[in-house]
């Protein structure tokens, strides 16, 4: 079990998990990219910027 | 369950139509309208056009059934609750009168929020359905209050489609007048904010926009907590009070160009989602709920109130999610 | 019943997840895309969140089903052909590439629209959805046709919403191009055209123009009778040809705003309405045609057909009526 | 040259009164309305708030001025007209009711649409604007007719906006109901039609649709020549009729999103584009003119006619060539 | 005053180049364009078809010039600085990257802001122009601060149309995706919030959503002030600062539709709108401002703004008040 | 059993149908005025024109 970076949630990784792997968290959903396998560490995908009237 | 629309020609009564006809727990009896009594749904809805057999009749014509769902316009309740009362044990209102103590025909009513007070609506026969931006705002705001994230008032910025109005035609809603508005038509107080205050126990100030939309509400709303807060507390706080419930759905995504609820994806549905960000410095919660007003901001709401109090599964005839590019 | 739905990134492709987890005889076993393998389906249709456990997986790893729904861009089935065949018995493409022998990776598929052969998509297991602008214009056409009402051309004037042009971001979609466009972007000649009067058996002549509307077709078919006719023998044909039909209305309004077919009250419905005027004189025929291009136009359409073709009830899954102020 | 507005509280009159007061050569003197009487002029029309000291004022207080001009709906003229010829030697009406022999209140108004009859306007002092429907059609027909490039009868679609039906709210209008509507209300013969005809000298069907815009006609017409013609020959056509006109532009791109005449790109202008496209065998033109229903088809065409009948430069106070993106 | 525009194919450069086309001083020399050199500004921009005999040159071409205006996006200033300063003694930015001193390219721009800086805009060689959203919201907060009406931190609420993202097409900015958006995408934070606070001298929070229009900006601003306050104090605030302004008009009409300022009567002015009202308890400012980004919030401003550098009448090329029902 | 004015489908009147009473052709959906009943006659309901850019 990981902890999501956004909501303190319980991340549960496949087994098979891989770096560069997306995993869902069930909590809130987020899209996490796995960064490390061993000890699994967790990061929340970059924000894009989106920018209208500048 | 057999069930009538009383005020059927409207906006918030063609869904409520429509969702009978499609609920496999009821049946509709009867469908009133004042001015089109002997035509058919479909001259009024064109949507329902040919699904059903049923035509309009005069509200005098009501007959008894199992249940009456009412949506009059304001002030218009006390005129014919007599009638609902006499035709049907169980009166679901969809308009503001029984939701005000001054207003209401009878002591009683039960509110008809399920996220709230689902435990007081098993058995209820008499419901009020609270209006589509109360909803929207008092989903927001109750976590945060709840989990004592809301320190002096919240700022309630609402933003509403033209469909709220009714079907009346107005300058207000006419056409050329409403397509591109930006229309901030209550800028300062307004009466739904004293509705919010009470349900969630804290001041609120409120705002109003009318967008160019034809459906949907969104409540932004505004909170300062009274120490800075981390977005995973606010994650706690929304989920400690809708975790297990059938029509939340927590959205907050960090990218793509759908982040936060946006009404567009719930036309038709009874889903509200609810979602938030917060300043970097933590001393802002700014929360956003989304949901179709004519639906779990009315007729939805309702029979989601009405499957509550009766004992049907809360979902049934509700599982519309809403479209994509709709 | 098992399906799969690939493409199911694009608008067609959603509408088709939407279905078959909505339907109660099919089971969504996979939802491919190449560019979001291994996301939420809610990540690109914010409609779908939380709506399923199923993620998008890449085509590559397609595995059996009993069914493959296939919504990849025109060009693209035959990349994808030999995989959908392995995977499953029946095939469902809703590209045009199955529709011309030119680019149709195999013989023998037959043509998903029941209102013209239901008894030889009995059993299918290939079947070819036709795009949206044909079955409009088809379904307003050949009853005329049918009752010799069609003399020399038919004239069809096509209008399509935004959506049809798929998810592809482009100068010609981009909002503040196309949100106030009326876009007659095809003047003289479509390919639509051969397609329908192949089916239709008579040639036709084709406008289309870009309306400010995300969702909807609508075909205004211009014809000239023989003869002068009066409605009732243009009533006549059409209830020839519909009488019976599950997914077609007719609509032919003589009061009140809406009289004849609008896309408005068909979004997320598998409903066709159909309707018509004639000349004072009797001389010119003008029918209405009226879907939304996602469904009824493309992943009703294909559910449709895929019920028909498997021995499921027609209508299974497919009984959302639209809305009214939508 | 000193002007009046007579309807100046409507759609048409405020955008007379806003050209007026932009207007190198003309003066504003009075602007009316019975229910605005004494009230500023940005109360109804916003974009004028603070733009002039006039007021409204009753009809019947109409001082002496130049010129009046007419913007009254139809069958009201009538009941204006010796107030309108009391007032000023020139009156330019806007409203059906001159156009027509049988509600004209006096004979001897002179068309006002300087493209047909510039000659005959110059020193006019009765004038009639053309609908804006029919401004749109002719301008597209009346160059194939005269060129003899019309076999038979021509084909008239039209497309409106909603600021067409003026400032009075109805349902068709109500913005639940409009806002995304396609909504064929004139499916088959129109009174426009006739006055079409009989301009052009040639027989015309028409079909009108109301599309979701608020601003803008479009009018595309399908014409069978003679015999097959190419691209050239049309262009050749419209050349001859339009080669110095100053506010028609002949717009018929090969590339790019944009490529025949859109209203989005007209709003506030008195330009009127006209584009064309031929069926590959030549057997069909399909000719598209777009304008703003209230200024080329209303209000600037009213202002150029009253240029070109005073001797004013023609392109004078209508400069705006409209937006991108607007 | 010969001036050319850089970055002509946006839309901000589309807005130049019709106001310079327009202005009586003025007189466009070159309109640059890397990807549309050599082609007629009309293939571009539809709305200036056969407007000008101008066509886009590639940026290497600029030749020397009285001014400069340009529009690039956010980053490209540095890349064609050398190139704009060398054409020509006065440059204009219109970009964030000169108003930023981690991205100018060069010390000593001047904000392009006559309202605030009216003096020091005289004989400038190097204007700044600020954003969209920045000068709608700091027209709006300035007067409260200006007057000791704000206490703490200002909330500010803003909106905006589609085009603000300019000409690049995105999935974001994808037809079916926008045009029923209310999408919150800043939530929480914004740089913009750092520009105002920065010019106004009081910290804001903001949050943006995209809303379903092409053009357009609106900033509603929630003060506290120190004190309960009345609307004739908010009024002296407004008029202190504005009362002269030539492009600020202060509307808050209390009755009828429009009370508020709402930018779809701006589209193509250069008019900013401002209203305000007040809490009934007198302790909340809710205060609004409209205005085209395009116009007002770009290129309206620059030209106004250069217009004040060149002892100009500051009014000159930018009388177009707006429409109604436009 | 009468004929429906707006396209010739049989439209059968309830035995009390009274003079401006509303009945609707099962066939084509047309809302018709009895406008008498001994014949039974039924009409159109009449068009109300609508219009758009005079
Ligand atoms: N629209 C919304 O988004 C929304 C959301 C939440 C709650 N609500 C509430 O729901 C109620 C209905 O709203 P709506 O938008 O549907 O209004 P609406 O479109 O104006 O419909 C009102 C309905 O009531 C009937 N009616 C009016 N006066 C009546 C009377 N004295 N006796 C019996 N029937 C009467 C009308 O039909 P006839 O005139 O033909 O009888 C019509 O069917 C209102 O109380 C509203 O506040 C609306
Ligand atoms: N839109 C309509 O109204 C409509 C109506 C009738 C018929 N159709 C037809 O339906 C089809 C889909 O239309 P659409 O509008 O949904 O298009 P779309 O939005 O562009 O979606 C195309 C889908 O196909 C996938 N895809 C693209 N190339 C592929 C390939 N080589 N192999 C596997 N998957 C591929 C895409 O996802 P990834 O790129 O992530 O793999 C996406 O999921 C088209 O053939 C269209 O002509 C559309
Ligand atoms: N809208 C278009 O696109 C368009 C295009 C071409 C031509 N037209 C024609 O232009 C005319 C005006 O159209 P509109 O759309 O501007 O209509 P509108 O918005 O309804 O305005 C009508 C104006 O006439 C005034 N009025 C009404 N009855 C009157 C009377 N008996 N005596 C004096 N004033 C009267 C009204 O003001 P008060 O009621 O306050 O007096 C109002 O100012 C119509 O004849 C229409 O057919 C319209
Ligand atoms: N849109 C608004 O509402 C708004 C409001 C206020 C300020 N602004 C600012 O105004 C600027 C323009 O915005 P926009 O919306 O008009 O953007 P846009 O539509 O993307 O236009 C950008 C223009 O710059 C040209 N360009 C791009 N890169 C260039 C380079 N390296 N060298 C020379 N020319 C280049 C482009 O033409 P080619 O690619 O053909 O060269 C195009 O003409 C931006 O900085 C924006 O932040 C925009
Ligand atoms: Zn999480
Ligand atoms: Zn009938």
């Amino acid at each position: 079990m990981t902890v999501c970076p956004e909501c303190q949630g319980q991340v549960s990784l496949p087994d098979t998990a891989m770096a560069a792997e997306i995993v869902v968290c069930e909590d809130c959903s987020s899209e996490l990219e796995v960064v490390a396998v061993d000890p699994p560490v967790l990061a929340l995908a970059p924000e894009v910027e989106e920018d209208w009237g500048e | 369950m057999r069930v009538s629309v009383v005020g059927a020609r409207g906006y918030v009564g063609g869904e409520l139509v429509r969702l009978v006809l499609g609920h496999p727990e009821l049946e509709l009896v009867q469908a009133t309208s004042r001015s089109c009594a002997g035509r058919p749904l479909g001259a009024v809805h064109p949507n329902l056009h040919h699904h059903s057999g049923v035509r309009f009749t005069a509200p005098e014509q009501l007959e008894p059934a199992d249940a009456v769902l009412a949506a009059v316009p304001a002030g218009e309740l006390a005129g014919v609750h007599q009638r609902l009362t006499s035709a049907a044990r169980v009166v679901v209102d969809l308009s503001p009168d029984s939701r005000d103590p001054r207003t209401a025909p009878e002591p009683g009513y039960t509110l008809g929020m399920p996220e709230l007070n689902r435990a007081a609506l098993s058995g209820a026969t008499r419901i009020s359905v609270p209006g589509c931006m109360a909803t929207a705002a008092v989903l927001a705001l109750r976590p945060l209050v709840s989990a004592g994230l809301v320190d002096g008032e919240a700022l309630v910025d609402a933003r509403t489609g033209s469909s709220g109005a009714g079907t009346a035609p107005t300058t207000a809603t006419h056409h050329p007048e409403r397509q591109n508005a930006l229309r901030v038509y209550r800028a300062a107080g307004h009466r739904h904010a004293d509705e919010i205050a009470r349900i969630c126990g804290v001041r609120t100030r409120m705002t109003v926009t009318a967008v160019p939309l034809v459906r949907g509400v969104q409540a932004v709303v505004h909170a300062r907590p009274p120490r800075p807060v981390s977005r995973a507390e606010v994650w706690d706080a929304y989920r400690a009070c809708y975790a297990e419930e059938p029509f939340i759905r927590l959205v907050a995504r960090r990218a793509g160009p759908h982040r936060l609820p946006d009404p567009q994806f719930l036309t038709g549905s009874n889903f509200a989602d609810l979602g938030f960000d917060v300043d970097e410095d933590g001393a802002r919660i700014v929360s956003v709920a989304a949901l179709d007003n004519l639906m779990k901001g009315a007729a939805g709401g309702a029979v989601q109130s009405l499957n509550a109090a009766s004992g049907i599964a809360e979902r049934a005839g509700l599982e519309f999610p809403g479209l994509h590019a709709g």
